[in-house]
């Protein structure tokens, strides 16, 4: 593993792109990691690109932001457009290839995605550009494409607020820099009273987040790179 | 596919759907001026003044004019332009933070000096751009980020009463009214009577509007209408508080 | 100079149409409060944030009242009345 | 009435009366302002021109309305100004940063007075630091330091077409002195003299239906993400540098055989001429340079000079607000010799720069 | 409870939240502030531990009031505080001049962002000409620039301690990047760490009937003639310039056999820093060296460093303003080359200077 | 030779002749606060504030901790004083500019937030201490520097009503009144219960004063009783208009 | 702690005594407007600001009312009513 | 006559110092000549000693304000003192030997002179030093002292109010730099319509100049030094 991983996260504002990094850098600096997590933020309107930059490395981490990612992960067809200056020939480009999931507006939340609007001055940078389709740009120069239908699977196979922690699960996967069970632990730290209050939750949750992993565990084997 | 919809004239179609939250009170009270300013046909000769705060998401909302200022600073902006070619309408829009804390002095004093403007105060209870602190008209009580535990009039004071304190210092000309994002007809009726005052050259009209905030509410459409009305509504009293003596004689 | 527009979705009643814009419902939900005769509910339509759009379900319910209209801070619904309607309102 | 006459004539005044016909003669429409010592008789003088000359005036509720209703004034297309000094030009800032980021040609006066805080209402240089790099950015104003009631005049008329033509907010920098002092200066009307005055424009309420006959003026200074900022001020930067070549100005004396050159700005400067001047005398090698502009600095000017002679005397009524812009020119410039009158908050004799000249060589 | 627990601990937070705890490690004891994006959780951050640690919050009408109303906390002998940003660094500055000239140890946390006026909310290094030499005096304050959650935590508590010290208004100057991010840092308390943390002491108010037990403190910032300024100036210059020489602080590292050295301050210096070892690994001899105290600037440091290396490449998320600060102190100090990344308002990685380093040599 | 004759045991003899001009009413609006600070002795914990403007020559007026501030700071000076050290007594004394132009947006928000401070304005129409410009007290028709053909009430507005402004605008608990120098045991009837408010703690305290300024109306003793009686008080009404409502249990 | 002291001019009256401080009279004249009885005028004697200082002119038609030294700005004024004066003050 | 004359007049606030200095400039400039005049100001307390700084020249004028004067004008006991610092050996050094002039408190103003109160910011600037008496403070290194009963003379041979008109006159005389037609014709400008109003003003004005030369001219004849 590299001394320094640089992940960039990008995605609709309700699909929980910040808790995604957020986790990942938590539990990074829980291993005793340097880790160094920023969102995308400005005066913005909604329905903007919401974008976490996370590195995790084993020493000092130099500017917040980074011109290249080592991993990307792109939500939306929006994200994609968004997403491909940090990709290079050694990057490996995840993205969402089942339909882009809705994000729900309800009131009670189960997982940590949720309808998360922010205020103006807090929320995640916008693309101004027109994007056409997300097929037609997927980048053409990333070492490794791979699609996760995590929409698709979490609306079938679990439920469509833990869409987010399928994400998670096969990111760190990917990444390999932190171990699930401190994702677990940080998951548990964030939303422990939730957890006690309903343990259905917690299943849920941490289904999600194995699901993740063995969807990118196919994915890399289906590719034939593991 | 269809062009306007139910949306006024005089709104700029590029840049809809607009950049306010789903749901805010912003977008109600812009829909009301804008039927106000194509009923009046007074989009030629206005200049729309945006502050610092959530109305500068507003900067480029109309087929107008639009200057977007700094916070607290949009009364004056507008005072110099109306002053440089009075056959211009000035409106200047804002939140109760630049209103009533930050542009505070200019309000007062644009209210001594009867300035031919027109003001907006768009009143959500805080500071919305921001995230969610308090502002002079959060109420007692009223969680936000900088009052967690609810605000404590006895150590921050009580909520402030914008129209009351400029219709206590006005002058002869002004008017001053209070409405409501929650009775859309009266505050249509306000707003009209406030442009028509100055264009009649009247003095000085000033406009806050009860409007919702549900991001930094953090309330839901049921909860959002509620807090207005109900809360917001034991506070904040809607009607007229002056209207110009002389007549408005204006076209 | 703006040649931008917007989709509609058009859902005729007995007493007018309710038009809706996917483009422009973000989903907040002020209008399903305010209606008086419940009409209005979550469609299946995502609406330009991604959420669902207002869709009137119990249209039948529908009196034209345009209190939705009204309040939509994103002028995504437009009420048309049926003429018959008008005039009705008009003698009234 | 609205126009200044025609003949030139020669004049007894304060500088603070000076600048405001100066302000008339350059077309000046409004003046907006809160008063400070010691620049009050500008306002003092305005309102009592300008119901003679069609001019208009408010006085605002502080320096912050001062500036901004000075900046409404612009964006109606007309051309305004105000005047401050000390805590007041703090306040300017505010303003100031708005115009330099919206490119709107304010113009300001500003009447140096002791710092900081309230400190004197006297005079200073110590403005220096404020009306060059104040403000949250980078700079990006024009500032006209003036020696003597013609320069007030002159560079007020300046100030206004350098402003309006390059689209930056400018500002003439006097002080106490200039102020509240009486000599002669000739006034005159620019354009007998076939200076052509920038036209003001108007920035919002243009003829026609916006969105139909026009696009509407959508006129912003927030931006969402930071490479929008970034091409902005890039765009501005370059625009700036542009112009600086066009109106850096210095004046210098005397540096050809100039064994000690006294740099020195605003009205400090006569007291270098004169020191200079007397020294000639006797037999001294003096010279003299002198930065009209502060922003833009002219700092090839100042280079040729370093080429010639650099024993340097730098000479000011603050500590060290000139020298930093000096260094700053003078970077990875070989220099032989630096000394310094530092006399913040007072004023400055040709007396003690003879004297230092005469005790350290 | 008023006081932090004794254990250390590592906490992953953002840097404004490090900034409210390092401020009641520090023993602040009254925040008094205006909200502003990027430094708004600081504040939030605050309100929350307040009534933990019985620490007292106002949330002011504006930047004016929350630099005055501090200035009375600290009048009144107590620990007090604010943050702002942009605009609000803009406004500050009038309470800061007034800070200077009495000599009042507020202290301030500024979190830069976008520049001029409004701009973006988000990040720059646009605010150092402002936080250095805004106001309309002389740059009596202290300023340090931090570079990590670690510093802001460290530097925040040595502000408190050299503003009492000394008596001059102290600065930490962070940025919106620092701000919104979240990365480790070690939390302390400084006492347990032996650093004896100066204690505030009561400017009016003390014990006593004035008049007859003991003087009545009359404090001004207003003086009559230019002579009691100019004494008064000279006076404070002489302290700041002695308290300089044992406060400023700067970080240097491979500069002994360095070809090129990067200069760059705040977080930028991190992106240095990488560049620097990533060269370093690929056999480029590269040093560099970071003012962490912007005011008073390292300047022995600084042309120690360009005695062994002056071949410079200055890093900044601004057009020019650390340039400033880094000619000034290398005035006639000849320089084999100088380059420069200026990115006003964007982030600096350390790509970008590897890159240039590896292109332009 | 004597030591102090009439005057108060608070002031200051070293400063004394005081620094403001014949005739001049900070003369007598500092001696009756004297007497109060005497006859409550309140001398031991009592900060004076006092702004840029006349009020500055008072900076060592009192044998009393003084802060001389910002031409408008005055208030939020004390307010953060007074916070910091809610035993001591916080007294910010200003003119009208001041009070009402540069600073009245922190009077506004003093007032909203009902801070426990006192603040005294003395009105002379005019600012005195920067040569005779006009103020927001400025009179109708009254000539100034800057209104060398008399105020223009349409250009420039009508005189600010202070004490009715914050009235309209105080909290419970709040003192508010206006005195006059023409009437000096009234005011030191006002000027007393506002201290008392204040050590009461039970709100704001406000009083504005109508003081004179012969030096910049250029009047003689006989003209500067008429201008203050006559024309002054026919807009600027002497009297209390907000009293504490709960009991004033103090010392 | 302060030693200052200030010249004293007494002038006894019938009901009292009138006392001025030739260091503390600017000669602004507000006593002299203000005096029920007109007993106060300008008299030879210079005061701090080179004026001349104001005099009890018509000692014998003072009441003892106190009012110039309640008005009086620089406290430059002293009434001193006698002890039957006063005792008859506080008996009417 | 030397190209350069630098005047510093000194008194109290009543004296009409800032009279004497800006009608002295005005007659220079009116020559054609280079002058500049300057009041001390500041922050003030009423009393302070006001100070006047004028410099007439054949050519461009340096700075403003000066440290030694080539003449001296003080008319009261602080004026001498608070002068002492621009006396030279070169400098001719002229007080008023009568008592100090108190001015007069009255409405109509009959000459230039007139009990001026200025507001606090436009105070000329004050002593804080104590000052014993004007006699035992003469300057010693004056070149000339020269002693004119001004006030005395204005009060028994015209009125008080022009002791500044004999001051002036006087020092056009020392100066020898401006024609005293040049002064009258200032002054005339200043007081014309005064002067229509009440011709005896005129007269009274101009036979104080006048004195003011004579006493002068005797002064320095006495000396022995014309
Ligand atoms: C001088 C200055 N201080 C602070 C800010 C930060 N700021 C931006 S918007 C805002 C508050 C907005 O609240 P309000 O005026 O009520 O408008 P809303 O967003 O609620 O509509 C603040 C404090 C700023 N931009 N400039
Ligand atoms: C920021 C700032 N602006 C302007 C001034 C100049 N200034 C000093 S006092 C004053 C006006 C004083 O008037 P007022 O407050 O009515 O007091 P007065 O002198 O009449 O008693 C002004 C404008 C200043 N010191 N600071
Ligand atoms: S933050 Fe609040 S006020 Fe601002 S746009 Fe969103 S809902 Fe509207
Ligand atoms: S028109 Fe009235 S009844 Fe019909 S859907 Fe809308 S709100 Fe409901
Ligand atoms: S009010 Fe408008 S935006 Fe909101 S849900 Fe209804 S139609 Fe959609
Ligand atoms: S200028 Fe006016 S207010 Fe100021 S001290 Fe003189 S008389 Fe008093
Ligand atoms: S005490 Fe009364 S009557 Fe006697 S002099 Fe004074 S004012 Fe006049
Ligand atoms: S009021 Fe006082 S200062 Fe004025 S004349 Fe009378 S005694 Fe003298
Ligand atoms: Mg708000
Ligand atoms: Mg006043």
């Amino acid at each position: 593993m590299a001394k320094l991983i640089k992940i960039a996260i990008a995605g609709e504002g309700g699909q929980g792109v910040q808790s995604i990094g957020d986790i990942l850098a938590e539990a990074g600096n829980e291993e005793g990691k340097e880790a160094l997590y920023i969102p995308n933020f400005g005066i913005e309107q909604r329905g903007g690109v919401s974008l976490a930059f996370v590195q995790i490395s084993e020493e000092q981490i130099g500017s917040p932001k980074f011109e290249s990612a080592d991993i990307v992960i792109a939500l939306s067809e929006r994200a994609v457009a968004r997403t491909l200056q940090y990709v290079t020939k050694d990057t490996l480009y995840v993205y969402d290839n089942s339909l882009i999931a809705p994000p729900e507006v309800a009131d009670e939340v189960i997982g940590l995605q949720a309808y998360d609007t922010v205020a103006p001055e807090a929320q995640a940078g916008k693309i101004s550009r027109q994007v056409k389709s997300a097929q037609e740009e997927l980048p053409k120069n990333a070492k490794r494409l791979i699609g996760i239908p995590a929409t698709a699977i979490a609306q079938k196979e679990l439920h469509p607020r833990v869409f987010n922690m399928i994400i998670l699960g096969a990111t760190v996967r990917a990444a390999g820099i932190v171990e699930m069970q401190t994702i677990e632990k940080a998951l548990e730290s964030k939303l422990g009273k939730k957890f006690t209050d309903n343990p259905k939750l917690r299943v849920l949750n941490f289904s999600a987040l194995q699901k993740g992993v063995e969807l990118m565990d196919t994915a890399l084997r289906e590719e034939g790179k593991v | 596919m269809v062009e306007r919809l139910a949306m006024p004239k005089s709104w700029r179609l590029d840049s809809k759907p607009h950049k306010f939250c789903p749901g805010c009170g912003h977008g109600m009270v812009l829909k009301v001026l804008g039927e106000v300013i194509d009923e009046l046909a007074i989009q030629e000769k206005l200049i729309f003044g945006v502050d610092i705060g959530c109305s500068l998401l507003a900067w480029d909302f109309f087929d107008v004019d639009t200057v977007q200022t700094h916070h607290g600073r949009t009364n004056p902006v507008m005072v110099g332009i109306k002053r440089a070619r009075p056959e211009l309408l000035c409106i200047a829009y804002m939140g109760d933070g630049g209103a009533y804390a930050i542009g505070s002095q200019h309000l007062v004093n644009v209210a001594f000096r009867n300035e031919k403007i027109m003001a907006i105060v768009v009143n959500n209870c805080n500071y919305g751009m921001t995230g969610g602190q308090m502002s002079p008209t959060t109420l007692p009580g009223q969680k936000t980020e900088t009052s967690p535990y609810g605000r404590d009039a006895k150590e921050t004071g009580s909520p402030t009463l914008g129209p009351e304190m400029v219709a206590a210092i006005a002058s002869p000309g002004a008017y001053v009214a209070r409405g409501s994002v929650t009775n859309l007809k009266q505050l249509k009726k306000f707003m009209k009577k406030a442009v028509e005052n100055q264009l009649a050259g009247n003095g000085f009209s000033f406009l806050e509007v009860i409007s919702c905030c549900p991001t930094n509410w953090r309330t839901n459409a049921k909860q959002t209408w509620a807090f207005m009305e109900e809360e917001m509504g034991r506070y904040f009293k809607t009607g007229e508080l002056l209207t110009a003596e002389k007549d408005e004689g204006h076209s | 100079m703006s040649k931008k527009t917007f989709r509609k979705l058009q859902y005729e009643g007995t007493k007018g149409c309710f038009n809706i814009s996917p483009d422009l419902c973000k989903g907040c939900g002020l209008c399903k409060e305010k209606c008086p005769t419940d009409v209005l509910d979550w469609g299946k339509e995502l609406g330009v944030y991604g959420t669902p759009i207002i869709v009137p379900a119990r249209l039948e319910q529908c009196i034209v009242c345009g209190i939705c209209e009204l309040v939509c801070p994103d002028a995504a619904i437009l009420i048309e009345k049926k003429e018959k309607e008008k005039k009705k309102a008009k003698e009234s | 009435m609205d126009k200044l006459s025609h003949e030139e004539k020669r004049a007894f005044m304060t500088g603070n009366e000076a600048v405001a016909w100066a302000a008339v003669a350059a077309g000046a429409e409004i003046m907006n302002g809160y008063p400070i010592t010691p620049q009050n008789e500008i306002m003092h003088y305005w309102t009592r021109l300008a119901p003679k000359f069609n001019k208009k005036f408010l006085q605002t509720e502080d320096e912050l309305s001062a500036g901004f209703t000075t900046i409404g004034g612009v964006l109606g297309g007309k051309k305004a100004f105000s005047a401050t000094a000390g805590p007041g030009t703090t306040l300017f800032q505010e303003p100031l940063s708005m115009a330099e980021m919206m490119r709107i040609p304010m113009v300001l006066v500003v009447q140096q007075r002791g710092g900081p805080s309230t400190a004197t209402v006297i005079y200073s240089q110590q403005e220096v630091n404020l009306v060059t790099f104040g403000g949250n950015g980078e700079g990006w104003r024009i500032v006209y330091s003036t020696s003597s009631h013609q320069e007030l005049y002159d560079y007020t008329i300046k100030a206004f077409d350098a402003a309006w033509k390059y689209r930056f907010p400018a500002i003439i920098l006097g002080d106490g002195y200039q102020a509240k002092m009486r000599e002669s200066l000739l006034m005159y009307n620019p354009e007998e003299r076939g200076i052509l005055l920038v036209q003001p424009e108007v920035f919002v309420g243009k003829p026609g239906l916006p969105g139909r006959d026009r696009p509407a003026d959508h006129l912003r200074n927030a931006f969402s993400v930071e490479e929008e900022l970034f091409e902005a001020a890039m765009n501005i930067q370059q625009e700036y540098d542009k112009m600086a070549a066009e109106i850096v100005e210095a004046d210098e004396q005397q540096i050809d055989d100039a064994k000690v050159v006294i740099i020195a700005h605003g009205v400090v400067s006569r007291a270098a001429v004169a020191a200079m001047n007397r020294l000639r005398a006797k037999g001294h090698k003096v010279g003299y340079f002198r930065p009209i502009t502060l922003r833009p600095f002219p700092e090839k000017q100042l280079q040729a000079v370093a080429e010639k002679c650099s024993n340097f005397l730098l000479v000011e009524s603050a500590l060290g607000q000139l020298a930093r812009l000096f260094k700053e020119a003078l970077f990875n410039v070989p220099i032989k010799s630096f000394q310094t009158i530092y006399k913040p908050g007072v004023g400055i004799t040709a007396e003690e720069i003879v004297e230092h000249i005469e005790s350290h060589g």
